[in-house]
């Protein structure tokens, strides 16, 4: 029955480790940079408005359809404030749909959507799943308050088509949340 | 009444509790576990007798064994209920038998003359019992194992019978 | 016979009632440890922590089951045979409780300390089989039905090792008393004179309380849970309950029978507070093993299970009652106790080693199988 | 009263308070817990299916033996404690006296052995 | 009379809702006392029409549902698809990139192999413990992905003609130092189950089946080479760059299920191998992508079929393109849809407890099956 014994002895080796569990809501793993939790939208503090322009881009582009988009003409344009002529009216992400295959955020023109790489966000556990469909004011709240790196800043030179000036504001953004 | 009394008249009555369910129950694993019921009630019965070691064996062979042994035959027939007519035509003949039965143990109940003294008993220490057991008694404790042993091959020829066919 | 002096406020029965009360009570308390040891056990074999959350350290884990189980809705099939299904737990259960009346904790603690206790645990702790037979048909549930068939088969099975185990000591001590018997050790424990008797006991033991490797009738990956699979919240709980009441007796039993119980290795007479601590390290010991045996290893097939019993665990306890009798009654030096014994566990583990070495390397009677899947094939 | 019965009463009290314990349990889970039966709830686990018949007549025979040879042993287990205390008293009779015992019911058991009772398939 | 002995069959539902039917796969036995005596499969209860799916997205899309359609072995589904794609355009992939991948899919083997040790291990009846060693070093292969990709499983790394981004830094570094914690986590399995005799008493000559109809099924995978069958896409028709690694094919002898268990388990070694040699061999920079990629995919008309050997067998993409921006037809030929033909061959005749391992030891994917 050696082969028993070495059973025994293999347990007994691993009882001696360190045990792998994390003790989840006390102690977060370090979240990866490249991490894509969920697309949020950008907030764009040098004229605070929305960088999207609801040009339904990502709607399209979506494998799995979570995504509806509304645009409106900007009020703020024909104030002078702002240069976007259209504006997003509605947006909804149904988290629960969602896959998280980063499509949206290569296909906007505007740099307006990127993955959230934090802990901090949209609380994703829900009793209905009809709480996990984000509208627009939720998708915008962790970008608004500055608590977000996007993923854009990580995709490699050859694939970012991406107007520097996006890039550079979704650099002052950088601050993390709790790691 | 002694509380000895009192316990026995329990045992008793739930004994025949257990043996009325054997009777009467129309499923057959309720009859089995019916007439566990009295089996164990009457090792309890035993024990009151100061019987101990027949008491044990009888939980030990009859609450364990037989009781499983029973529990599987009649799994075996696989019928849930019985469900066809359990009088037929012998009815009388069964009469006849169980009337004969009943008479041959009045019969012997009535012949036996009981101690007179049931307040006292001697029991026969354990000890004194097994030796009689492996002295005196050798001889039918070596013929008991071979009828084990013929039991089992009856068993065994039976079953494998049926197996082939 | 204990004096009658011994007994609480002198009275037999009251005295019987109040320990069996205290009995009830420690019984609860350790089997919610228990199951609260074993998870945390397993929990660190598989580099985990277990439960953490309630209560310190999740202390209170058990508890927290306890109650959300006293809470939970009682579920019956309406196709189940009410009165067997309602009265299996009754049958699991009240034999395990009635061997604690004979288990002896030190010299003093324990119910009663029969001077057939040996005997009378066997024959009581046959019992709860029925209960798992009724539990099974009971449900009117095929998972259920298979399980609880083959827990008795398995159950009858093993109680024969088990018993010639027991024996093997009782043998040596010449008695079936088992404070008696614990007594005898005070030089060497019989795990020494007896080690095969130790090792089956153990793994007989493990058998009887249908634990791994020998959880084949409650099967969680093929039976799902087998006899029980019907039973929710707090008749469920006695099955749960009868199992690790019947770990706690068994661990116990064994320490009493194989590692000196209360006395050894401090001679005869130990203090009674040092009693209590060697009954519940070499408990503790027991109970550790047969958890660390559980985190390792693969589950049996009923075949394989029973095969085993009948083949190899069987003859080899019959032949070490054998040469027990042949040592004691020829008064040979009872070193020859542990030469025989030992040399059956070492033959006893190298022919199955070799056997399932043997059979795994040979090529299986391919034309056997064959021959039963056309004849399938032709009956479906 | 003599110590028999005060051993005995022990377990008589045994039984019913262990009887006590399950159903005092069951009445207090009566009490708390909610009721609230259905239809599906009613029937029987087969892995989220209707139950395909009733669970009945699947033993294998092969079970029965199996309980005769536990029968057997059993009987035998019942005559080795008397004889495990009184052998070494009576001395080499009584040990061969069970060594023929036993040889019988091994014999038994070889020749169910040999049989392939042990054997499935 | 007679009759009375038998055992009548009855049949058992195992499945939907079972632990060990992984999914939602479903069997109903005949059982005649403990043997089976004939096994019903029923598919279909994860069918979420993928392939449909597929006609209905772009190519870069599709990736995406290939995740998870083989969700245990992403990346050689990706791969497949990309592959695809990259034979109906006409692509050069980037030596570069091609490395990355063979990395990525070599470790997503031994991923999935560790799933199928756990889960194996937890069917033969171990109380969790192989699972949680199964699954301890699979997170850590996922977490070193999530580094590299953004996500733990649902990737989307491969593109048509490449990587979709470049590897994070050291990505060598932590390669290596991932593969020595892995090679550490096989010695665990190994040590937990390969010689352990209970183990071996309850998979050797369990679930037989021959090489003749092994083929004749035609399953592949670790279940064909465990019949003693030397086929492996990756050597009989190498694809991407596997010509340039020296890697042993692992065969069983019995074909049974401890067989299967052995050429995983012996497949996660070379496995192990396979990456260290990707990474000495790899181009320290170079593209990833090929110059000139168009933003919006648009293949030509024709139709290709590119298999590669996923963790479970051949895994294959059948791409019809009728020109446009997606396939207009996209078959997926899933290796354990194959496999597990043979459940029924391989059971029938064994014990009930067998039923689960022998369908463990497929190795089961139910999302690619019913796809």
């Amino acid at each position: 029955m050696l082969g028993v014994l070495r059973s025994m002895l293999t347990t007994l080796s691993t009882t001696m480790r360190r045990p792998v569990t994390r003790q989840y809501p006390e102690s977060h793993r370090p979240i990866p940079e490249r991490e894509r939790a969920f697309p949020l939208l950008l907030w764009d503090h040098g004229v605070d408005e929305p960088y999207c322009t609801g040009c339904q881009a990502c709607e399209r582009a979506c494998p799995c359809k979570c995504m509806t988009v509304t645009m409106k003409d900007n009020p703020r344009q024909a104030e002078g404030t702002s240069k976007r002529r259209k504006i997003v009216d509605t947006f909804w992400i149904d988290y629960g749909r969602c896959m998280r295959c980063n499509i949206c955020v290569e296909v906007c023109n505007f740099d307006a959507i990127a993955m959230n790489n934090t802990w901090t966000g949209i609380e994703l556990s829900a009793y209905d799943r009809h709480d996990l469909v984000m509208d627009l004011d939720e998708l915008l709240a962790l970008s608004r308050a500055g608590g977000i790196v996007p993923w854009a800043e990580y995709v490699g030179e050859e694939n970012q088509k991406l107007p520097p000036r996006a890039v550079q504001a979704a650099r002052t953004l950088a601050g993390r949340g709790p790691a | 009444m002694s509380v000895e009394q009192w316990v026995f008249y329990v045992l008793a009555a739930i004994a025949v509790g257990g043996a009325a369910v054997t009777v009467f129950a129309r499923d057959i694993v309720r009859a089995a576990l019916g007439l566990i019921v009295a089996l164990l009630m009457t090792a309890g019965v035993f024990v009151l007798l100061s019987a101990e070691v027949i008491g044990l064996v009888q939980l030990l062979v009859y609450g364990g064994a037989v009781a499983i042994l029973i529990l599987f035959a009649l799994m075996i027939t696989r019928a849930r209920e019985v469900t066809y007519r359990l009088d037929g035509p012998q009815k009388p003949l069964a009469l006849l038998a169980g009337a004969t039965l009943a008479a041959a143990i009045g019969v012997a109940v009535v012949g036996t003359v009981f101690p007179t003294n049931t307040d006292h008993i001697n029991p026969v220490g354990f000890v004194e019992m097994s030796t009689a057991l492996f002295q005196t008694y050798a001889v039918p404790f070596e013929v008991a194992s071979l009828v084990l042993l013929v039991a089992l091959v009856g068993a065994i020829i039976i079953a494998r019978q049926e197996e082939r066919q | 016979m204990m004096p009658v002096l011994g007994y609480w406020f002198g009275i037999a029965w009251l005295d019987a009632i109040l320990r069996l009360a205290v009995i009830a009570g420690v019984m609860t308390v350790v089997v919610i440890f228990l199951t609260y040891a074993e998870r945390k056990v397993i929990a660190r074999v598989q580099q985990r922590l277990g439960p953490t959350r309630t209560g310190p350290a999740g202390l209170l884990q058990g508890v927290a089951d306890a109650l959300k189980l006293v809470l939970k809705e009682d579920l019956r099939p309406t196709t189940a045979d009410r009165w067997v299904f309602e009265l299996a737990p009754f049958m699991v259960f009240v034999p395990v409780f009635l061997t604690f009346v004979a288990v002896p904790f030190t010299r003093d603690l324990g119910v009663r300390f029969l001077s057939l206790g040996l005997f009378y645990i066997v024959a009581v702790s046959s019992l709860n089989i029925v209960g798992f037979i009724m539990a099974g048909w009971g449900s009117d549930n095929k998972y259920a039905l298979l399980g609880g068939v083959r827990a008795a088969a398995q159950m009858i099975s093993y109680e024969v090792p088990l018993v010639l185990t027991v024996l093997g000591v009782a043998m040596v001590a010449s008695s079936l008393d088992i404070r008696v018997i614990t007594e005898r050790q005070d030089v060497v424990p019989y795990i020494v004179w007896q080690p095969l008797a130790f090792v089956v006991f153990i793994i007989a033991g493990l058998a009887e309380m249908n634990r791994t490797p020998f959880d084949i009738p409650v099967a969680e990956s093929e039976v799902v849970g087998g006899p029980t699979v019907e039973y929710s919240g707090i008749r469920w709980s006695f099955f749960q309950l009868a199992e690790y009441s019947s770990l706690f007796v068994l661990s116990a039993l064994g320490a009493d029978l194989f590692l000196g119980g209360y006395i050894w290795p401090f001679g005869s007479n130990p203090p009674g507070w040092l009693q209590l601590i060697l009954i519940l390290v070499k408990t503790s010991f027991m109970i550790l093993m047969i958890f660390w045996v559980r985190a390792t290893f693969p589950r049996l097939r009923i075949d394989q299970l029973m095969s085993y019993c009948w083949k190899v665990l069987i003859p080899v306890t019959v032949a070490q009652l054998f040469f027990n009798g042949l040592v004691l009654v020829y008064r040979w030096p009872d070193i020859l106790l542990l030469v025989f014994s030992g040399a059956l566990l070492v033959g006893a583990t190298a022919a199955t080693a070799v056997a399932v070495r043997r059979a795994a390397r040979r090529p299986r009677d391919a034309q056997a199988v064959r021959d039963r899947r056309l004849q399938y094939a032709r009956g479906a | 009263m003599s110590s028999l019965f005060a051993n005995w009463v022990a377990v008589l009290f045994g039984s019913i308070i262990g009887t006590l314990l399950v159903a005092v349990a069951l009445v207090g889970n009566r009490l708390l817990a909610p009721r609230d039966p259905g239809r599906m709830k009613g029937t029987s686990y087969e892995c989220g299916m209707l139950p395909i018949g009733r669970a009945e007549g699947n033993i294998h025979v092969r079970y029965y033996l199996f309980a005769i040879l536990f029968l057997l042993f059993d009987v035998e287990a019942a005559f080795l404690f008397p004889w495990a205390v009184v052998f070494r008293s009576i001395g080499a009779f009584a040990f061969w006296e069970m060594t023929l015992f036993l040889a019988i019911l091994m014999g038994g058991l070889a020749y169910a052995w040999k049989k392939g009772v042990l054997r499935w398939s | 009379m007679v009759a009375d002995f038998d055992t009548i069959d009855i049949n058992i539902n195992v499945g939907p809702q079972h632990p060990s039917t992984h999914g939602v796969f479903r069997m109903v036995l005949t059982v005649d006392g403990e043997l089976v005596r004939d096994l019903d499969a029923v598919v279909g209860y994860l069918h979420r029409g993928a392939e449909k799916l597929l006609e209905n997205q772009d190519y870069r899309q599709g990736i995406g549902i290939q995740d998870r359609t083989e969700y245990l072995a992403q990346f050689p589904a990706e791969q497949s698809y990309v592959m695809a794609a990259e034979k109906l355009g006409g692509f050069v992939v980037p030596e570069r990139a091609e490395y990355v991948r063979v990395i990525c899919v070599e470790l997503n083997r031994i991923a999935s192999h560790f799933m199928f040790m756990g889960a194996y291990g937890t069917d033969v009846g171990v109380f969790g413990t192989s699972f949680i060693y199964g699954f301890r070093e699979r997170e850590r292969v996922y977490r070193f992905f999530e580094e590299l990709t953004g996500e733990r499983m649902m990737y989307s790394y491969f593109r048509v003609g490449g990587l979709a981004w470049e590897v994070m830094d050291g990505f060598e570094e932590k390669a290596r130092a991932l593969l020595q914690e892995l090679k550490r986590g096989i010695n665990d399995i190994n040590g937990l189950l390969t010689r352990n005799e209970i183990f071996i008493a309850r998979t050797r000559h369990v679930g037989e089946i021959s090489a003749e109809r092994a083929i004749e099924y035609g399953l592949s995978g670790p279940v064909l080479r465990s019949t003693g069958v030397r086929w492996d896409v990756r050597k009989d028709e190498p694809y991407s760059v596997y010509d340039r690694f020296d890697f042993d094919v692992p065969v069983g002898e019995f074909g049974d299920c401890y067989d299967r268990y052995m050429v995983r388990l012996e497949e996660m070694r070379q496995a192990v191998r396979i990456v260290e040699q990707a990474l000495d061999q790899m181009p320290k920079s170079g593209p990833i992508m090929p110059e000139k990629m168009p933003r919006m995919l648009r293949l030509p008309a024709g139709e290709v079929y590119v298999p590669v050997e996923s963790a479970r067998g051949e895994y294959g993409v059948y791409l019809v393109s009728r020109g446009g921006n997606h396939p207009w037809r996209c078959r997926v030929k899933s290796p354990c849809f194959t496999n597990l033909q043979a459940l029924r061959e391989m059971t029938v005749g064994e014990y009930v407890a067998d039923s689960v391992v022998i369908l463990g030891s497929i190795d089961l994917v139910l999302s690619e099956v019913d796809r």
